[in-house]
């Protein structure tokens, strides 16, 4: 059995994704409504409702999950929250928080070439964007 | 009527033929699209961290682009900037609301930039269904030549014209907007569940599969409904949804391709204007042998 | 309140929350500075600008003004109406010469003596710091 | 002018601490004190009497009694003082108990300083007591009730057998409300047509109630003790004395529309009984979907009528009555789930409300079938509650344990059947509601924590396909069910808000009537004389409904059964010489006591003393001094900050 001690570390690792995600992560009410509406969903190892709780508690073991990677940004959740939380902003927040250490989550290079000539540069940009630091 | 036309990279390249046809339907609609002078990338997504300003500075900057052109006239809409492009449209208003909301922020991004004039945050960021809206589809449908009876379409909107809602153009969960304008080109207009559900967007880079996964249950529920075409209105969601169905077709052999139409290609048709022009070479799942089946091009 | 070395402040409570209060810390035997003099009103929206600047005038030098917390209010907004009245007044205060910190106001109910006390203490502490009002301000 | 100061010990509390002498000498030094005592207790019986001998004996007008607070005892002197005969509102007390002795132990010089301010306070506001005299007004025994759901019903029934007179007013052609729907009622099941229509029945028996139904309020004004109400009936034509509600006419009439108290789920004639359970029990003509009555365009109904009750010449009549209270019963609506767009309702045959459901199992009680339910059934929760994206934060109440009950009884019908309830969270708070909860488990419904998402109908099989996170498991189940059900959320009525905006009621967020006191004062509103209960208040279930109707019911007698009431003079008025008739004090009333009215040419404003509650928020506000309030004089207020800083006055 593992314990539950929140710790101010926990606290602060809220703290820090409330603020750059400008939400109080705090209220959401873990209804699932997130979850169910993600295009995603299926692809993640963790549900953004899930990814919503262990933020709430300050688990910083979030980083380590997939979930927030395979987020396409669509904003289902974000219009769906009953609470009226932004999870896609929650999901950036913690990309963000781990591609400001200079990590990059995709390889560019690894993708090939005539994937690149026929993939509209809307793609190209939003991923890196999105994948790398 | 002249207007400032953003542009965005992907509709000088893969997405040729979205701005040849929207041109094309635009003109026979008293509208000139002014193309904004050394306009930059968009960034494509919008910075959605609270610190993160310096993402901004590109929109704001193509924002800038427009203030100076209605200074030289050259532009008679005077505060607005029209985009094609979902992702631009999504990009450029979200950075321009954050401004106008957040003078701190005006002020910092202003301070960001060395050469440009400040940001005055009045400009307004519209997409072409917005204007096609205000046009009118009774206008519209006046326009009509060829009217694309017993074609049987079911629009798809993707996620960047409805989502968030401070940035949608219609109802995010019943969309409409295509719907009424097919209706006034006298199409068959199909409802499609799946017509707000995301395509996967830039997912397609490095999970194509998952993106294939996701055209086809778009592509089928509209099928199953009797959808011949889908029409979208991003050049991202007509990749997936259209190129796509390659992969598609990997894993489900019995799939029956269909061909996506960029919705101002299919206005081009019923306006009666010359198909060549239209770069329906530039669609993957070939859109000339239905439309010539329904008689709408020789 | 005649000597001058001392605070004088006029605390206006409101008689359903806030004098109840005072009542209450007094009641716990809640001790406090008494360097002030309370004035029972029935709600605090009563007070006004000329009733704060006649305190003013006559020699206060600091002016607590107290009700019943946002929502809990005997006459459905009193306190609203007090709060807007408050604010608007600081700024005039401020025109006029005199700190607007003279004036302040608090929410307490009616079981928070040990609010109350809190509050009396700190107030009389900080005006003490202010001192007298400068005479030709008064004029 | 002789002002009597008495310095209370109070066994010690006091006299530790304040040295007594010295405040007893000071009193006598201030002008008009004529007569300066000192007491251990002046609560005590014996102290009191030479109170009252002392006024008597030296002609005493004014009385300071320096001691506790007057929250404690304030009420205890006002009483004495009056024995002898003056004006409660000439008796003072200066509070040198918790204000002083008490919070100042440790410091008895300085709590004697101030012990003689606060006297001096005292007095010097004293010297300016006018004898205000309490008021009384007449009150009679007649109340409105609005609205006659089972609130209104059970509160016109307890007047009216305590003999009061009641208007029973609905606007609806019969009584019952939404109960009148209900199939069976959680937790215990009773049948809701088998408990309500006996109530109903005794509506119009009782003597004391004056049933007006199909009518309206069109408008209220005065205030408690003399409401002037003006209420419209709406035309019938049908003659409720003469109907035999044989049904003829219903026959014989071509036109057939949907039927709104089955929810539009079946149909009806243009001329119809309101409901099998209908009181008054007599048919209904609606005009706004019969062929025409001017001109007449049908008269089938008309011919065929033996009773001769049909009328078609009958024309809205206006009633004008007056009442002494009101009580405010106008209920709920269901939530609008096309609002809520991912639940496709009205697109989809298959997802229906769960007052579809209600109207579809009592149906199928009486024998009627109107739609096949299907074998798997799932129950959406929280269907426009607790939900910020339709505007509205609350949770409904009653959903939780409807869906419990609901469930339950498709289940039972037919155990074959799959059952699913999709809950956020799973309220059951109620006496036997737990145990009620339980039970819907055992018999096999199954609960799961999610909300769904959204759902679609396919168009070809009509199955309803629902995406939901169990979000316990964290699944994501997609499931196909034969019908959903949305435990749509309660809403306050239309008529509920017109009722808010005719007597100015304040609403509480949502919508709901606001209370005057959350826990004290439940069944009160901030306006005297008007009471507020069932649905109409917030969402409630029936036992909430009718416990809030009979405490209404009694909260009114309360008032009206002295006969008069007292009215405390502590009111605002005003100097008519001062007042430019700005209108700003009207603004700032909380209680629209004030209006601004011309006198002689001029503009002034006038309060009504029997509305004004006394806050002196108008004072404050006049910017001519013009607005006073009695007991707080501003001249009152201005002695006292002398005295308390030390002045000479
Ligand atoms: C699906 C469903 C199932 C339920 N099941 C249960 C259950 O099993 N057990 C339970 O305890 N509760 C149940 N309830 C709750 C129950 O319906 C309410 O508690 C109860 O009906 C409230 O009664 P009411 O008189 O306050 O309101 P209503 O029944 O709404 O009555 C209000 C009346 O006032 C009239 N009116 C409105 N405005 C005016 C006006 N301006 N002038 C004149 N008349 C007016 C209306 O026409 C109506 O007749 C259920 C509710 C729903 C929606
Ligand atoms: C921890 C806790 C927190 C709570 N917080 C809240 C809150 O925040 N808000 C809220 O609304 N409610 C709250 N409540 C509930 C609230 O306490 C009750 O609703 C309320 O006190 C009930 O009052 P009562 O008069 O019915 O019962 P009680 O307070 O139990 O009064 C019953 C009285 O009857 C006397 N008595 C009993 N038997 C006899 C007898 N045979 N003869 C003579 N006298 C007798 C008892 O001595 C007692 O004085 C809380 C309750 C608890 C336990
Ligand atoms: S939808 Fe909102 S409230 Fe519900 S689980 Fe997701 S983030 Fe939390
Ligand atoms: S924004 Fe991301 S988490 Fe939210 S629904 Fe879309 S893909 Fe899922
Ligand atoms: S009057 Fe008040 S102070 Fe005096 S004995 Fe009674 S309780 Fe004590
Ligand atoms: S026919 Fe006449 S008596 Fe019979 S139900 Fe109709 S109105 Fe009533
Ligand atoms: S007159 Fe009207 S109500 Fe009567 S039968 Fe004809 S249509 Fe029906
Ligand atoms: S009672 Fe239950 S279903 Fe209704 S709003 Fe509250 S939690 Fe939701
Ligand atoms: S004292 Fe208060 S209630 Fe009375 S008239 Fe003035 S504002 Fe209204
Ligand atoms: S605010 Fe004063 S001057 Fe103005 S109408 Fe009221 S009483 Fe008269």
């Amino acid at each position: 059995m593992k314990k539950l001690i929140i710790t101010s570390e926990n606290v602060k690792f809220l703290q820090k994704i409330n603020e750059l995600a400008d939400q109080d992560i705090t209220l959401c009410e873990q209804c699932g409504t997130c979850s169910a509406s993600c295009p995603m969903v299926a692809e993640m190892d963790i549900t953004p409702s899930q990814l919503m709780r262990m933020v709430q508690l300050g688990l910083k073991e979030v980083m380590e999950t997939k979930a927030m990677w395979v987020c396409a940004s669509c904003y289902t959740c974000t219009v769906r929250c009953p609470r009226g939380l932004d999870v896609a902003k929650v999901a950036e927040a913690l990309r963000q928080v781990y591609l400001r250490k200079a990590l990059d989550y995709i390889e560019i290079k690894k993708i090939p070439k005539y994937e690149f000539v026929s993939l509209p540069q809307i793609a190209i940009v939003s991923a890196c964007r999105k994948f790398t630091g | 009527m002249r207007i400032a036309y953003y542009p965005g990279c992907t509709l000088k390249t893969t997405a040729k033929n979205f701005e040849t046809s929207a041109i094309a339907i635009a003109q026979q609609l008293g509208v000139e699209f002014v193309e904004l002078p050394r306009w930059t990338c968009c960034g494509t997504v919008f910075s959605l961290t609270s610190d993160d300003l310096i993402h901004h500075v590109a929109p704001i900057r193509n924002l800038i682009r427009v203030q100076e052109m209605v200074k030289r006239k050259q532009v008679d809409d005077e505060k607005r900037i029209l985009t094609l492009c979902s992702m631009c449209f999504n990009t450029l208003k979200r950075s321009n609301l954050r401004v106008k909301e957040n003078i701190e922020d005006l002020k910092k991004i202003n301070n960001l930039m060395y050469l440009e004039e400040d940001y005055c945050a009045e400009i307004e960021v519209i997409h072409l269904l917005q204007l096609l809206k205000e046009i009118g589809f009774d206008k519209i449908k006046a326009k009509v030549k060829n009217p694309l009876n017993n074609l049987k379409v079911a629009p798809y909107y993707g996620c960047m014209i409805l989502r968030p809602l401070e940035v949608g153009i219609d109802d995010p969960e019943d969309p409409t907007i295509q719907r009424d304008l097919l209706e006034a080109l006298g199409a068959e207009v199909i409802d499609n569940p799946y017509k707000k559900v995301c395509c996967g967007s830039y997912q397609t880079v490095n999970n194509k599969e998952k993106v294939a996964e996701l055209a086809f249950d778009i592509l089928t529920h509209a099928q199953r409904e009797g959808a011949e075409a889908i029409t979208t209105c991003c050049p991202l969601c007509s990749f997936n949804l259209d190129f796509r169905q390659k992969e598609v077709l990997k894993k489900h052999p019995d799939f029956k391709q269909i061909p996506v139409f960029y919705i101002t290609q299919l206005i081009a048709v019923a306006f009666g204007l010359d198909n060549k022009t239209l770069g329906f070479d530039q669609n993957y799942v070939d859109p000339k042998l239905l439309l010539k089946n329904k008689g709408l091009i020789k | 309140m005649k000597d001058n070395n001392k605070p004088k402040i006029i605390a206006f409570c409101c008689n359903w929350c806030s004098y109840a209060g005072a009542d209450a810390a007094g009641t716990s035997r809640l001790q406090m500075k008494p360097h002030f003099r309370i004035i029972r009103s029935m709600c605090s929206s009563r007070i006004d600008l000329e009733l704060i600047l006649e305190a003013f005038s006559r020699g206060a030098w600091g002016i607590l003004v107290t009700g019943c917390h946002p929502g809990d209010c005997h006459y459905v907004d009193g306190n609203y109406k007090t709060l807007r009245r408050i604010t608007l007044l600081k700024s005039l205060l401020d025109n006029l010469g005199i700190e607007p910190q003279r004036v302040r106001l608090e929410w307490i109910s009616a079981n928070e003596g040990g609010k109350f006390q809190k509050v009396v203490n700190e107030f009389i502490d900080e005006i003490e710091r202010l001192g007298p009002i400068k005479e030709e301000v008064k004029t | 002018m002789k002002i009597g100061v008495y310095v209370c010990h109070c066994g010690g509390n006091i006299s530790e601490v304040v040295d007594i002498k010295k405040v007893m000498e000071f009193a006598e030094q201030q002008g008009d004190v004529a007569l300066v005592k000192d007491h251990a207790h002046m609560c005590s019986d014996v102290a009191r009497k030479m109170l009252v001998d002392d006024i008597k004996e030296y002609g005493l007008d004014k009385v300071v009694i320096a001691a506790c607070s007057p929250q404690f005892h304030g009420r205890t002197f006002m009483g004495t003082v009056e024995k002898a005969g003056l004006s409660p509102y000439v008796m003072e007390m200066a509070n040198i108990r918790e204000q002083c002795s008490w919070p100042h132990y440790y410091q008895p010089e300085l709590a004697t300083k101030k012990a003689k301010d606060i006297v001096k306070m005292a007095i010097v506001k004293a010297r300016l007591d006018e004898p205000l005299e309490k008021k009384t007004s007449p009150i009679g025994k007649r109340v409105l009730v609005i609205g006659a759901g089972i609130a209104g019903i059970q509160a016109a029934l307890d007047l009216g057998d305590a003999g009061f007179k009641v208007y029973l007013v609905e606007k609806e052609p019969s009584i019952g409300g939404k109960m009148a729907k209900l199939s069976r009622t959680f937790p215990t099941e009773d049948c809701a047509a088998c408990i309500l229509s006996p109530k109903m029945a005794d509506v119009p028996a009782n003597p004391n109630i004056e049933l007006l139904t199909n009518t309206e309020i069109e408008s209220i004004s005065g205030f408690l003790g003399n409401y002037d109400v003006v209420a419209v009936r709406k035309p019938r034509y049908v003659d409720i004395t003469k109907c035999t509600a044989c049904d003829k006419c219903a026959e014989a009439c071509p036109v057939v529309v949907p039927n709104e108290f089955d929810e539009g789920l079946s149909s009806r004639k243009a001329i119809y009984l309101p409901n099998p359970i209908a009181v008054p029990h007599a048919y209904v003509l609606d005009d706004k979907s019969c062929l025409g009555l001017f001109p007449l365009a049908c008269s089938k109904c008309y011919d065929v009528c033996d009773a001769g009750a049909i009328n078609y010449d009958e024309k809205p009549e206006r009633i004008n009555f007056t009442v002494d209270t009101i009580i405010v019963a106008t209920g709920y609506e269901i939530f609008d789930p096309r609002k809520k767009k991912v639940y496709e309702f009205a697109k989809s045959k298959n997802v229906l409300t769960a007052l579809d459901l209600e109207r579809l199992i009592s149906l199928e009680a009486e024998g009627t079938v109107l739609r096949p339910i299907g074998r798997r059934i799932a129950f959406i929760q929280c269907v426009g509650s607790r939900d910020e994206l339709v505007g509205n934060e609350y949770c409904s109440r009653i959903c939780c344990m409807y869906a419990t009950k609901l469930s339950q009884l498709l289940k039972r019908a037919d155990p074959k059947r799959d059952v699913y309830v999709f809950y956020v969270d799973l309220r059951a708070f109620g006496k036997g509601f737990e145990e009620y909860y339980k039970r819907a488990q055992r018999t096999g419904v199954k609960f799961i924590r999610g909300r769904v998402a959204e759902l679609h109908e396919d168009s070809h099989t009509h199955k309803v396909r629902l995406k939901v996170e169990d979000t316990l498991t964290r699944e994501i189940i997609e499931s196909e069910f034969d019908l959903v059900i949305l435990s749509v959320g309660l809403r306050p009525s239309e008529g509920t808000t017109k009722i808010a905006d005719t007597l100015r009621l304040i609403k509480s967020p949502g919508g709901w009537l606001q209370e005057a006191h959350p826990k004290f004062r439940p069944v009160d509103t901030l306006a005297d004389g008007v009471f507020i209960c069932g649905c109409a208040q917030g969402p409630k279930d029936i036992p909430d409904t009718v416990a809030q109707a009979s405490a209404a019911a009694a909260r009114a007698i309360r008032l009206m059964n002295k006969g008069e009431y007292e009215v405390d003079p502590i009111t605002a008025f005003v100097d008519e010489k001062l007042c430019s008739g700005c209108g700003i004090c009207a603004g700032v009333c909380p209680y629209e006591a004030i209006t601004i009215e011309l006198k002689d040419g001029k503009r002034i404003s006038r309060v009504n003393e029997v509305v004004c509650q006394g806050c002196g928020a108008c004072v404050a506000s006049c910017p001519s001094g013009a607005q006073q309030q009695r007991w707080f004089m501003t001249s009152q207020l201005h002695a006292m900050l002398s005295a308390a800083l030390g002045e000479e006055v």
